[in-house]
């Protein structure tokens, strides 16, 4: 890049590289450069989030109510975030070509300015204070058990247990009331997780081996499934549907394949599947099951 | 560095930094990170404690004494003392009064490990180690079923061993796969008149079947806890083959028993290697043939030793009193 | 300069010596009387203290040092204090339920012990 | 490996040097084995954690492959490791991906910063001739060793398969992942080994930067780059322990002896009762969620760690670069502290999700959300650094920019997750593994490529081939952003990471596309790492010699011969001012005013030029 200077004695200092600042040309292309992928980053964000068909973005609408809270939250984070970033973007794209154009011999010799340093301070502060108080609410609705809607926590509908690699699941029979222990008439399920929809429906989370993660990602509801407690989870479907139903915590090697479902279906249908449940349960041999065959083990 | 600084002017005469030697600032720091490590463990402990719905305490059933821990803790602040006034010593020049208070304090860390390795031995006798211990009657009824099944088992293995010629020895099948096959040869053992141990065998067919008895009962689950001790304190009352279930512990399920234990022998036993690492610095310093020269390592491990002593100060009321 | 105090400095390290035996005696004396739980935890918990900061001051030399030790010390406890009290909201307390199987069939066997007087009882 | 750049212009300097320390000729084996000489031992460092990035690189593209060709053989590694044709089992997979954390966290990151350039510029920026104890030093890193050879045994027997985070119960019981037994204690023995290695650094550098520096190098002397050092080892003094403790008791935990100590482990982490793998139920009595907490708090802590070096080296090598003071000296000062301090407090963000105490979710919520504010401090005191200066694009400034920038990034990210709410949808999804990279590779690694261009000369007395370093900025900045960026897109999406093989869900079915794009650019970025490699070795022994200060920097380094000799410094340092005095009007002469130079200001100094400028 340059030629070396050899240094003179006595005093410090070598060849000189720090003062070559390139060409023209090299100068206005670094600078466009830096500029050049933040622009390329938010068009790529834009066409993500505009054309759903490319399913980059959200998988869906969420289908609680409360998830459509959490999105929210998330576009608003979303908008704060992205001012701050086309603004510090900015901000760099114009030191950079100043600092690389200037025709001053010197650089400006300054320590900083303790006013810019208190307004860069306060100004985030407060932006960040209000966006962790603004949160609460919906957490607490989602996590605090005293803010859960009354009709889910009065009546659990399930408790699912996850292990290696499956999601079992067991509900009451009809018309009782799920227990913390198992009960003879209880019924059981593998992978298929019915609820009703339009209601807000309670789970007891558990966990036979490890750790795992209950993860509906169309209903923004993710918990841990910790071996030793019992975890109650809350959710009011609004849609009826298949939903993905998926293990987010990484449970050993088959971490990937621990898959399963939600059936969001209404109350009539899903007082019918138990009662089916019921019926496969307690079938003796003699009647011809249609359904029974289907179920896995 | 001996160079002359080529500046025409002075240098400042400044030390930057603290005003204590290297060595003294990087125990402390070191000191620091220990505190850290500790309290990772005591703080375990405490919150495990607290979370859990019960925690043996009494003493008859978790064999902690106080006594031997308060003997302890006095010992380790005596040896304690004894490397301040060490310390005292060098400061005053007076090395041979140093060395003695020094070998005080390495003997009192021996009765410190000593003291602490009886007490290991009470848990490990009663079998109070975590992993092994019986939280309710069923595991302590399984418990005593896998005791004693391997008791009686070594015992016919080495009793067939002993019975049986060198080249028959041979023949043997694996004991604990072929309890029958081996019981065939012990009886063909114990015909032959030249055994000596031949009285040994006399009785084993009774202590089979009472065996047999306890075990069933175990398996068919219609022994109470309280059966199975009875029982087991019979087998063991036998004048010929009780020796056999000696090693059997006798069933007492502690509940949080293996967390217990696992935090006892967590905190104890690294406490007991710092006081080994400690032991080690003062041997480097006793070792030496003058100690002119070695107050800087004796301060710190002094201060080492202390922070060993410490550490035992809280162990000491929140293993054995609280 | 040096913290390299003069003799007459000196604490009487035998006094110390003698204040710690009594901190320990006291604590055993605390276990053999018969005290409240929460008192009991209390009162050795605080003689610890003592006995800690007795050997910190005067064993250790913290007394004689400069201002350094606050900069160490502080830190230090108020990590030390932090970590075990930002635990206890989740492992000291719980928030959900807790399954303690063992917890289960501890009482269940108790209570079958107690009403049965040993006798055999032959229920899962 | 230096020993070329020795004998130059500075020789008989050296000699003063070396004559302080006695005569006596080194072998090689005390040269550069055993050494116990700070620079000889940051060079080791760096060749190592170079190297680990290669192989931490190497197993990164095994996840890739796997990721965008799912289940087919793998080129050239896949042979290697002989699966079933080359093709990545799940097993394998779940190996792979917790190695490349591993050795990219352990391995690399944490090394390469405090050990490499924290051993090399400690004692050279403070004035010292070498660290407070030099053999302690030595240790630190040769208990690297017992480490690599530990996590290389980890490998061998299977690999670790509980990610690096180790979670408890996964990682406590033999049973839950059949064939990692040995493997994942090996594992946690290797970071058992880096911990006592990071250890006995940071209390020797403490130490070092405490009592060593040299006469008139106040506290607020101290180059940006000292000042995080300390911090970082005031971090790891604290937080390390506590892994280390927490390693041990899972280490306890997964205990397996025969004999009458058979079935003897503890159960910390072990409740009762689980049935794992059809095995008999547990004994237990322990908390998983435990783990997490020990865990976190050392390794949020960590992560502040692996920034706060680099964050420090870039200050200097961007005010040096600017010609310009660091904007707001103070301000950083502080700043770091503050996240170092807040970093303290923030360990449950990781655990939004896992059962932990709502209440603690909110409390770890504000203060994480706080923790961007002495971050955004520093991202804007950079940019006033940069504001009028005097900039030259070379290849340790597209460095400094590239980290700013891409620091930017990845904490603005980190805003979405500090959010509980929006964590519960997001945690565990591909856009935490995008936040990561942007900072940690993104950030750290730009930092640490910028400042091995830019002390390369005082480490070796040559200089770097600025015209390849600018290639492979160029490829790495582009290679990276191609792969993580849309990385951020997967996780909206709800693509869970640590998935073997994600296309099994049907709602992801359609992700496999952008994965290839992903896994092409994160190959583009790791063949550009190459051109580092040559650039780093070539011009060892090719490069073009430079004198002691080829950037006009400030600092006491430069005022050492390149490369110092043993005890550094032929004329003892001593400090004047601080160390980002450039094109201070009072020097009409040059536009940098090194820290040792004793020249005083004119009596009557010049206006304050601070208003004066526009
Ligand atoms: C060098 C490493 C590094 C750094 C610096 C950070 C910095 C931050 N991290 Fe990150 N993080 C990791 C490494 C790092 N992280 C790793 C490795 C993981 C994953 C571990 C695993 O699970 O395997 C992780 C995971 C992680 C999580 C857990 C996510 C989950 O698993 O669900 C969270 C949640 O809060 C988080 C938050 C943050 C925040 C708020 C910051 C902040 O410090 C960032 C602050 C910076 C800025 C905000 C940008 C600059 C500021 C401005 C320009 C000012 C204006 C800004 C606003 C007004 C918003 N990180
Ligand atoms: C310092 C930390 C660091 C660094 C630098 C990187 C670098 C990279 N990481 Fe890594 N990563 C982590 C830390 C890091 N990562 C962590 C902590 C996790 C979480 C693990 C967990 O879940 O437990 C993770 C997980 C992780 C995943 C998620 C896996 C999953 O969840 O399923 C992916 C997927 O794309 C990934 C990719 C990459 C890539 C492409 C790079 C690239 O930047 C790499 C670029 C390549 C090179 C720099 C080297 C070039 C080498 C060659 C071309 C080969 C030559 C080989 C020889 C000569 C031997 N990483
Ligand atoms: Cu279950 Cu992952
Ligand atoms: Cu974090």
């Amino acid at each position: 890049m340059s030629s070396a200077k050899v240094a003179k004695p006595g005093k410090p200092g070598g060849e000189n590289l720090v003062f070559q600042r390139g060409g023209f040309t090299v100068r206005k292309f670094w600078c466009a450069f830096f500029v050049f992928w933040p622009i390329v980053a938010i068009i790529y964000s834009l066409i993500s989030s505009l054309v759903p068909s490319l399913g980059w973005w959200f998988p869906g609408p969420s289908v609680t109510e409360l998830g459509q809270r959490i999105d929210n939250l998330f576009y608003l984070i979303l908008y704060i975030v992205t001012a701050v970033f086309i603004g510090t973007q900015i901000a760099m794209g114009y030191v950079l070509w100043r600092a690389s154009h200037s025709k001053d011999e010197r650089a400006w010799f300054s320590h900083g300015s303790h006013s810019l340093e208190v307004i860069w301070s306060v100004v985030p502060s407060v932006i960040l204070l209000f966006l962790a108080l603004y949160q609460m609410d919906v957490w607490a609705l989602f996590r605090v058990q005293a803010y859960f809607p009354k009709e889910a926590r009065d009546a659990p509908i399930a408790e699912v247990t996850a292990r290696q690699f499956e999601w079992r699941i067991r509900y009451p029979a009809p018309g009782k009331k799920l227990q913390l222990k198992p009960q003879p008439d209880d019924l059981y399920d593998v992978n298929d997780l019915h609820a009703p929809i339009n209601r807000a429906v309670m789970i007891q989370l558990r966990s036979e081996d490890v750790q795992h993660s209950f993860f509906l990602p169309h209903l923004r509801v993710k918990q841990d499934a910790i071996p030793g407690q019992i975890i109650p989870i809350w959710f009011k479907a609004e849609k009826q549907g298949i939903f993905e139903l998926t293990c987010a915590e990484l449970c050993g090697w088959g971490h990937y394949k621990m898959r399963a479902q939600l059936t969001a279906e209404r109350e009539v249908e899903f007082e019918a599947y138990l009662k089916k449940l019921q019926a496969d349960q307690n079938y003796d041999g003699h009647a011809t099951p249609s359904a029974v065959a289907k179920k896995d083990e | 560095m001996s160079h002359s600084p080529s500046q025409g002017h002075a240098v400042p005469p400044i030390k930057m930094g603290l005003a204590i030697p290297n060595s003294k600032l990087c125990m402390w720091l070191f000191l620091g990170t220990e505190i850290m490590f500790f309290t990772a463990f005591i703080g375990t402990y405490i919150v495990l404690r607290m979370g859990s719905k019960g925690w043996p305490t009494d003493p008859d059933v978790t064999h902690i004494r106080v006594a031997a821990g308060g003997i302890n803790t006095f010992v380790l602040i005596l040896s304690s003392y004894f490397v301040v006034v060490a310390h005292e010593a060098m400061g005053a020049h007076d090395f041979g009064k140093a060395r003695k208070f020094l070998q005080w304090t390495f003997a009192l860390a021996f009765v410190f490990l000593g003291i602490k390795g009886f007490e290991y031995y009470g848990k490990i006798d009663h079998d109070i180690l975590p992993g092994h211990i019986a939280e309710n009657d069923q595991q302590a009824k399984a418990k005593v079923l896998r005791e004693s099944e391997t008791a009686v088992a070594n015992r016919l293995e080495r009793l067939a061993a002993k019975a049986v010629s060198s080249k028959a020895a041979e023949k043997l099948p694996e004991p604990k796969d072929d309890a029958t096959k081996l019981k065939a040869l012990l009886a063909e053992a114990a015909s032959k008149p030249d055994v000596k141990e031949a009285e040994d065998y006399r009785g084993f067919g009774e202590m089979f079947k009472q065996f047999d008895l306890l075990k069933q009962g175990i398996l068919r689950e219609d022994l109470s806890l309280h059966d199975v001790e009875t029982q087991l304190a019979g087998l063991k009352a036998n004048e010929q083959w009780g020796y056999v279930f000696k090693s059997v512990h006798e069933p007492h399920p502690i509940l949080y028993g293996n967390i217990f234990a696992s935090c006892y022998f967590l905190m104890t036993g690294f406490h007991a290697l710092h006081v080994i690492i400690g032991m080690l610095l003062f041997w480097i310093l006793l070792k030496q043939a003058s100690l002119e020269g070695w107050h800087d390592f004796l301060e710190n491990s002094g201060l080492y030793w202390h922070f060993v002593d410490l550490v035992w100060i809280f162990l000491f009321p929140l293993l054995y009193i609280v | 300069m040096h913290n390299e105090h003069s003799p007459h400095e000196h604490p009487k390290y035998a006094v110390i010596f003698g204040a710690l035996c009594v901190f320990t005696l006291i604590s055993i004396m605390a276990d053999v009387v018969e005290l409240p739980w929460g008192v009991k935890v209390v009162a050795v918990l605080s003689v610890a203290t003592c006995k800690a900061l007795c050997v910190m001051a005067w064993f250790m030399h913290l007394k004689f040092e400069r201002g350094w030790k606050y900069v160490l010390l502080a830190p230090t406890t108020i990590l030390a204090l932090g970590l075990p009290l930002a635990l206890t909201p989740d492992i000291g307390e719980h928030y959900y339920t807790q399954e303690v199987p063992q917890l289960d069939d501890f009482a269940e066997h108790q209570a079958r012990a107690a009403a049965h007087h040993g006798s055999a009882a032959a229920v899962d | 490996m230096s020993a070329a750049g020795v004998a130059q212009e500075h020789g008989h300097a050296d000699e003063h040097a070396q004559g302080a320390h006695g005569h006596h000729e080194q072998s090689f084996i005390q040269k550069y084995v055993f050494s116990t000489d700070h620079k000889m031992i940051g060079k080791q460092f760096l060749f190592t954690t170079l190297l680990m990035l290669m192989l931490g690189g190497a197993l990164a593209l095994g996840v890739r492959w796997q990721l965008a060709f799912p289940w087919t053989s793998m080129p050239i590694f896949g042979p290697l490791f002989a699966n079933a044709g080359g093709q990545i089992s799940p097993e394998f997979y779940t190996m792979l991906f917790t190695m490349h954390a591993t050795v990219m966290i352990f391995l690399v990151i944490i090394p390469v910063l405090a050990g490499a350039f924290g051993n090399f510029l400690i004692p050279l920026m403070i004035g010292a001739d070498d660290m407070a104890f030099p053999v302690l030093n030595m240790l630190s890193y040769w208990f690297m060793i017992p480490a690599i050879f530990c996590f290389g045994m980890s490998f061998y027997f299977g690999g670790a398969a509980s990610g690096w985070t180790s979670y408890a119960v996964l990682a406590d019981l033999r049973a839950a992942a059949p064939g990692s037994g040995s493997a994942q204690t090996m594992w946690l023995m290797g970071v058992t080994f880096v911990g006592v290695s990071s250890m006995m650094g940071s209390v020797n550098y403490m130490t070092t930067i405490i009592n060593m520096r040299a006469p008139g190098m106040t506290l607020f002397r101290m180059p940006l780059t000292i000042w995080a050092m300390l911090i970082t080892a005031i971090l790891q003094a604290f937080a390390l322990p506590v892994l280390t403790a927490a390693g041990f008791m899972q280490l306890f935990d997964r205990l397996a002896f025969g004999g009458w100590l058979e079935g003897i482990h503890t159960v910390f982490f072990i409740p009762a009762g689980l049935v794992v793998n059809n095995t008999d139920p547990t004994v237990g009595g322990g908390q998983p969620l435990l783990w997490q907490h020990l865990f976190w708090f050392y390794s949020h802590p960590a992560v502040y760690i692996m920034l706060l070096p680099a964050m420090g080296m870039t200050s200097d090598m961007l005010a040096c670069m600017c010609r310009k003071p660091i904007f707001g000296y103070k301000p950083m000062v502080y700043s770091m502290s503050a996240i170092a301090g807040l970093g303290f407090i923030v360990w449950g963000h990781h655990m939004f999700t896992s059962g932990m105490n709502p209440a603690l979710g909110m409390t770890f919520m504000v203060s994480t959300v706080m923790i961007a504010l002495p971050s955004a401090v520093k991202v804007f005191n950079w940019i006033g650094t940069i504001w009028g200066g005097r900039l030259q694009f070379n290849t340790v400034t597209l460095h400094c920019v590239g980290f700013v920038s891409m620091f930017i990034v990845g904490g603005l990210s980190g805003i979405f997750m500090a959010a509980v709410p929006v964590d519960i949808y997001i945690h565990d999804t591909y856009i935490i593994v995008a936040h990561f990279h942007y900072v940690v590779f993104g950030t750290t690694m730009f930092g640490v490529f910028g400042a091995i261009q830019f002390w390369f000369p005082k480490m070796f007395g040559r200089k770097m081939n600025e015209t390849v370093g600018k290639w492979h900025f160029l490829l790495t900045y582009i290679g990276f952003n191609g792969a993580f960026f849309p990385m951020h897109m997967l996780g909206i999406a709800g693509f869970p990471r640590r998935y073997a093989d994600p296309y099994v869900h049907p709602y992801l079915e359609h992700l496999l596309p952008l994965n290839q794009f992903i896994t092409i650019s994160a190959m583009i970025m790791g063949f550009a790492q190459f051109l580092l490699l040559g650039n780093f070795l070539i011009s060892i022994f090719r490069g073009e010699k430079t004198g002691r200060n080829p950037w006009n920097a400030n600092g006491l380094e430069w005022a050492a011969p390149s490369p110092p000799g043993h005890g550094n410094f032929d004329v003892p340092p001593v400090c004047f001012r601080g160390p980002y005095e450039y094109s201070n009007p009072n020097r009409a002469d040059q536009d940098f005013w090194m820290q040792t130079d004793p020249t005083r200001p004119p009596k009557n100094p010049p206006e304050d030029p601070a208003h004066g400028h526009s």
